[in-house]
């Protein structure tokens, strides 16, 4: 009897083994998968597509490990020009014969990939870009990690009205697509919740001083203020109203970056930030806390959200591929393996699912600053939210 | 620096210039239809044939009239907008291409009329700014334009019978209006109206003195020009698909005025050859993209130390010796 | 007047100073190089972001104290134009029509910063903050404001000032300005008309990185404002006439106070709006510019 | 003290100055007179060095000025006030002064020497604040002559100090050159308008075409009606 057992578990063994091997030569024999990354390397957004590029090569090494078939992603720059990345996302398709395109971190330069996606039936899984337009009613090939940037705003106007019903709003932003997205979720959303926008201020691109702003916003005595910059100058506006009289604790920013908040340090201590990932959060999974601890060690400060968005993209490309092995060579395959996905950020374990555009159901999470030094910072989670991408009109309210 | 004198007949004048056009002809049709089972390739190719339309408009401003519109792009993208938007709203993309041409003609010829007043270069920095102003516009009027989101998914226009036009029959088109641009050109600089913009650009006040009438040429050196730049922006936008105000900003004027300057200015094919060298080379150096910006600047730096009248003068220079006359023109022009 | 009233008015004065004094110093360094030889700096907008970044490292990266780092800067700007005069700039100086060529070449030279930039600077931050030369906040009446940024202003104006006692009263400022003027009777008047050349194109500089420094002391800066700058400047010394240093500084100041009291009464976009048309219609009144001879 | 031989300058295939040779004594005063085109301003660039000459030599007190830079030559004593007078337009009178006695490098002198072209011209000691390109033309050709002494020069040569003047305006400006031989300083003056010429030189030369075409004491030519009446 036992020799029985033994010989048929030494050869359900050796079976299982012969069988992975040859899965293994299998996987190891085809081509890898070539995941085409198109994004910001040079020109005035590189930060954005560096620290992207950041983030996902720490994907890119977890998710192949040996026996699975290799994930390739061709990085390929697009000079933060949309012109230039049709052309590399055509490049991407005709010459590197892509599954997919990924990669692009604003919303002019995601969009006219995505023109060329949906044009092309090229699957194109977006990272971090918030433009509402890029899942927009239709869309069949692009799927988004990243809240829509309306969203955002209507998280903002229930965020308030937890904190302070009634309360009155100063928005201050730049004139931006994605800042201009913002501002109306929170404008559609501020009356729904019963709270009032007393100042309204859009600066143009290129701008370089808020003072006289930040004292028309200090003369209309809001509860909160909104701050939706760009650049160097999101930093100059914040400090600004500081230095005018706004206190910390009235500032709430749609979106936090590590860089951000530890250029205005201390200063910052008390305000407030949206975001969908932070090194501080108890929340997040081992992986998630193993990519902060590795991601500090190598860039010195610790990932913001887009760096996340970036890392779990490796992943969510993975998991389609693994549930769906076949999907590896077809890209409507792929398409519907993409659209079927039902998974979890690698990192924070909320969930990921696609709606029929091509949008996730959204959340954020708003964090309080409370400490800021230098290579780090402190938060404590205020807020958290969740919605589905069309709680708000969000497709008519940003065209 | 002056044409050839009038002895040489128009008609000789053609035949010389038969050779080079009929052989950039055949080109601009085979390349992209060689190319077209590579719709990368063939993408570049369509998009060097638009800049040479683009670089022919800015030739005829810059080479043949002596003015130096950093606007160029802004008055291709008033005629991109146009054409998309019309089109969008049910007219056929054939009708909306020359209307929205037209359209950039006149805006260009109303932006142009600073240079009446400006002389040399305050009127290209002039310029520049009004560039700005037109990016700033095209980002303000977003009812229009789509702010600086763009707008993208712009299908290539409709076929004759029904569907769209293919890609490949699309490149033909481009071959096509590359080469007239050229035609156009040449037939401009070997009539009068050349001769007279050649006048302009050498001395405009000796040219006003001679009697010819500098505001009327200058303005119609600007509707021509415009009209270069809006068939280009008209084509520009199916074919990439997409656009946005950075799609026709300063730096793509910039860009389109180097590729003459390089080329050569005040040539035919210097121009032409400005665009096929520098718009596939942007494309080729994507993969070094650490170095490209560098790459670029330098060779901008060499060709202005090295051949400081673009790539067709200096390859004259070379299997001609220097004229004394033109040297001593220039000594005396310094001397004054 | 109010309180609030009070503080819009004096955040008004405020922003026009600062932001008017640093557009001067840009726009004079344009206008001094442009005035003598004939160089438009296209570049003037990477200069500016130079000097700024060249800051942000010295104090955040190697933390030297802001007032150190802003001399350094501004001082390390002389050998940086003496090396450019040598390799590029000299060999134009006997070409006729050189302004189209120096236009050329600032524009290779804005392409090679703006893509060495992108590949250092670009990768390490969207945002460049300096830490300020003096902390501390002072109330105006109801208006506070950045002791910092006072500092900013007191330097600029001084900048401007001596900028501006140079040009009038020592011998080298009277000469470069004889050569702005009528460079041949200048040389006959003794004015070693090369050496002039290469001074103010050092002085030029001098002045941008000055302009960057200060800028880079009072605002964040990230790198797109390098040509948000270049643009500014041109459009100061067009107005003002190029080659006149008393243009450069007063439109410089228009345009500060402009900014500050457009996006007030109107919007920031209409007062973007708002310089760039007056710029057209002046030019077409006044074509060689306002205080041009 | 100024000695020119066979010079020749050309722009492109035009031919300026043919082999020219001329020469300025110490103290005196020496006319060159031809119409428009005739060569002269090119013979005073050529010894200001704002021209290369192709050919001939260029001497002064026995060096070779085409060895010496141009902002170098006013140090030797030699000073050119070029056609078209040679102002600094936005600067006021008195800095135009200031910069032609620059070369001086000494303030003491230079303000004397202000003071002394206030004397000569003292219709300039009202105008001193007023910048120089809002004078009338006489006043700027006084303000021109005064630059050109500033620098306390041994030679000074004037191209055309005459053009654009009302009749009166170029009587004084003759006057004030007459004053200035008086005081032993030699003058070359390159004019078009051979009276004036002729009332204020010792010696004439008289050019066409790039050529030395006659030459003669001034009173000798006054006496030689048919030649003066050929240049009037």
């Amino acid at each position: 009897m036992d020799s029985y057992w033994k010989t048929l578990a030494v050869t359900a063994t050796a079976s299982a083994t012969l069988l992975a091997a040859a899965n293994i030569s299998a996987a190891q024999d085809k081509p890898p998968v070539k995941i085409g990354f198109v994004t910001e390397l040079t020109g005035p957004w590189s930060f954005f597509g560096t620290s992207c590029v950041a983030g996902l090569k720490f994907g890119e090494e977890q998710i192949n490990s040996p026996g699975k078939r290799k994930i390739e992603f061709v990085i390929t720059d697009n000079q933060t020009s949309p012109a230039q990345s049709v052309a590399a996302s055509r490049s991407l398709d005709v010459q590197d014969k892509v599954l997919a395109l990924s990669g692009p971190t604003s919303s002019d330069t995601g969009l006219a990939v995505y023109g060329y996606a949906e044009q092309n039936k090229v699957p194109f899984v977006v990272p971090v870009a918030a433009f509402p337009q890029l899942t927009k009613p239709g869309s069949r090939y692009t799927f988004r990690l990243e809240p829509n940037a309306a969203g955002w705003g209507y998280a903002i106007a229930k965020f308030v009205e937890k904190q302070k019903p009634g309360g009155k709003i100063a928005m201050i932003y730049s004139d931006y697509a994605l800042m201009r997205a913002i501002t109306a979720g929170l404008k559609y959303q501020a009356p729904l919740s019963k709270l009032q926008i007393v100042a309204d201020i859009a600066f143009p691109q290129g701008s370089n001083d808020a003072t006289v702003q930040a004292a028309q916003v200090l003369a209309a005595q809001p509860d909160y203020v909104v701050v939706i910059g760009a650049g160097g100058f999101d930093n100059t506006i914040t400090n600004q109203l500081l230095d005018i009289g706004i206190k910390p604790q009235q500032l709430i920013h749609p979106f936090g970056i590590t860089t951000q908040v530890m250029n205005w340090g201390k200063r910052s201590v008390g305000s407030y930030y949206g975001t969908f990932f932070d090194s501080n959060l108890d929340s997040l999974t081992p992986e998630g806390k193993t990519f902060v601890k590795d991601f500090i060690a190598k860039y010195g400060r610790p990932p913001s959200y887009g760096e996340n968005f970036c890392f779990v993209t490796a992943h969510v490309i993975r998991e389609a591929l693994d549930k769906n092995p076949e999907a590896a060579d077809d890209r409507e395959k792929f398409r519907d393996a993409m659209s079927k996905l039902k998974t979890k950020e690698t990192t924070s374990d909320i969930p990921i699912e696609f709606d029929k555009n091509g949008a996730r159901k959204e959340y954020i999470y708003f964090m309080q600053m409370t400490d800021v030094e230098a290579k780090s910072y402190k938060a404590k989670q205020a807020f958290y939210a969740e919605w589905d991408p069309e709680v708000i009109p969000v497709y008519t309210l940003v065209k | 620096m002056t044409d050839s004198s009038s002895t040489t007949s128009l008609s000789s004048d053609w035949k010389k210039i038969a050779g080079p056009l009929g052989a950039f002809t055949i080109l601009a049709f085979a390349i992209p239809a060689l190319l077209s089972g590579n719709r990368y390739l063939a993408f570049v190719a369509g998009i060097t044939l638009i800049h040479i339309v683009w670089t022919s408009g800015m030739n005829l401003l810059y080479g043949y009239t002596g003015l130096m519109p950093l606007m160029f792009a802004g008055i291709a993208g008033i005629s991109a907008y146009f054409a998309v938007d019309l089109t969008a709203s049910g007219w056929s993309f054939w009708v909306a291409l020359p209307v929205g041409a037209l359209a950039a003609s006149i805006a260009g010829t109303i932006l142009g009329l600073p240079s009446l007043r400006l002389k040399g270069f305050y009127f290209t920095l002039c310029s520049l700014v009004i560039q700005t102003v037109i990016t700033l516009g095209f980002v303000y009027f977003a009812n229009l334009t789509n702010g600086d989101t763009g707008i993208s998914q712009i299908p290539l226009p409709a076929a004759p019978g029904s569907g769209t036009i293919s890609a490949p029959a699309f490149d033909l088109i481009l071959a096509a209006a590359a080469v007239i641009g050229v035609v156009v050109l040449i037939a401009i600089t070997r009539s009068a109206l050349g001769k007279r913009l050649i006048a302009i650009r050498e001395d405009d006040e000796l040219a006003e003195m001679l009697g010819i009438n500098v505001t009327r040429y200058k303005m119609t050196a600007f509707f021509i020009g415009s009209l270069f730049a809006g068939v280009g922006g008209a084509l520009y936008a199916p074919y990439i698909g997409f656009i946005s105000p950075r799609s026709f900003d300063v730096l793509i004027s910039m860009n389109i005025w180097l590729m003459v300057a390089f080329g050569g200015r005040g040539t035919i094919w210097g121009p032409v050859a400005g665009a096929v060298i520098l718009v596939p080379l942007s494309f080729l150096l994507q993969e070094y993209y650490t170095v490209k910006d560098v790459i670029y600047g330098l060779l901008i730096i060499a060709v202005i130390v090295l051949m400081p009248g673009g790539i067709a003068s200096g390859l004259k220079r070379t299997t001609r010796a220097t004229e004394p006359v033109a040297a001593g023109a220039a000594e005396q022009r310094g001397a004054k | 007047m109010s309180n609030a009233n009070w503080i819009l008015f004096l955040s008004t004065l405020s922003t026009g100073l600062i932001l008017g004094s640093i557009f001067s110093l840009v726009a004079a360094g344009v206008t001094i190089v442009y005035g003598s030889i004939w160089m438009p700096n296209a570049a003037n907008g990477q200069f500016f972001l130079l000097a700024a970044l060249f800051g942000w490292t010295l104090t955040v990266s190697w933390g030297i104290h802001p007032a150190i780092a802003a001399i350094l800067v501004i001082g390390v700007s002389v050998p940086l134009s003496y090396l450019l005069e040598v390799l590029l700039i000299k060999r134009f100086y006997d070409v006729p029509n050189r302004n189209i060529s120096y236009f050329v070449l600032s524009l290779g030279i804005t392409q090679i910063l703006a893509g060495v930039f992108s590949l250092t600077y670009g990768q390490w931050s969207d945002q460049f903050q300096l830490p300020p030369l003096i902390t501390g906040i002072t109330f105006i009446g109801p208006f506070p404001i950045a002791n910092n940024r006072l500092a900013v202003l007191a330097l600029a104006i001084a900048i401007l000032a001596g900028l501006f006692l140079l040009l009038r009263f020592h011998r080298y400022g009277r000469a470069l300005r004889a050569v702005f003027q009528n460079r041949d009777a200048a040389a006959l008047r003794g004015v070693n008309v090369k050496a002039s050349y290469s001074m103010s194109f050092a002085l030029g500089n001098a002045v941008i990185f000055a302009g960057g420094i200060l800028f880079a002391l009072a605002y964040s800066f990230d790198l797109t404002v390098a040509w948000t700058m270049a643009i500014t400047a041109f459009a100061i010394m067009i107005i003002g006439g190029p080659g006149s240093v008393l243009g450069a500084v007063v439109i410089g100041m228009v345009f500060g106070f402009t900014q500050a009291i457009v996006s007030v009464v109107a919007s920031p976009t209409i007062a973007a709006f708002s310089y760039l048309g007056a710029m057209l219609v002046i030019l077409l009144f006044k074509p060689s510019g306002l205080f041009a001879k | 003290m100024l000695e020119i031989a066979n010079l020749t300058v050309r722009y492109g295939a035009f031919l300026a100055v043919d082999q020219l040779t001329m020469n300025v004594a110490p103290g005196e005063i020496v006319g060159v007179v031809g119409p428009n085109g005739a060569g002269k301003s090119s013979i005073v660039k050529s010894v200001g060095g704002l021209v290369k000459p192709k050919a001939g030599s260029i001497m002064f007190d026995g060096r070779d000025l085409l060895t010496v830079p141009t902002h170098e030559r006013i140090n030797l004593g030699l000073s050119i006030v070029p056609e078209g007078r040679g102002l600094f337009p936005r600067m006021s009178v008195e800095e135009n002064l200031i910069i032609g006695g620059d070369p001086l490098r000494d303030k003491a002198r230079s303000a004397r020497n202000i003071e002394r072209c206030f004397e000569l011209f003292p219709i300039l000691k009202e105008r001193r604040w007023q910048a120089a390109g809002t004078l009338s033309g006489g006043q700027q050709q006084m303000v021109a002559v005064s630059m050109g002494l500033m620098s306390d020069p041994r030679l000074l040569v004037l191209d055309e100090p005459s053009l654009g003047l009302a009749p009166i305006v170029i009587g004084e400006i003759g006057a004030a050159l007459r004053t200035l031989g008086k005081t032993g300083l030699t003058v070359a003056l390159f004019e078009q308008n051979a009276k004036l010429t002729c009332n204020v030189a010792d010696r004439i030369y008289i050019l066409a075409s790039g050529c030395v075409q006659h030459h003669d004491r001034a009173e000798d030519l006054m006496k030689n009606p048919e030649i003066l009446d050929h240049l009037m």
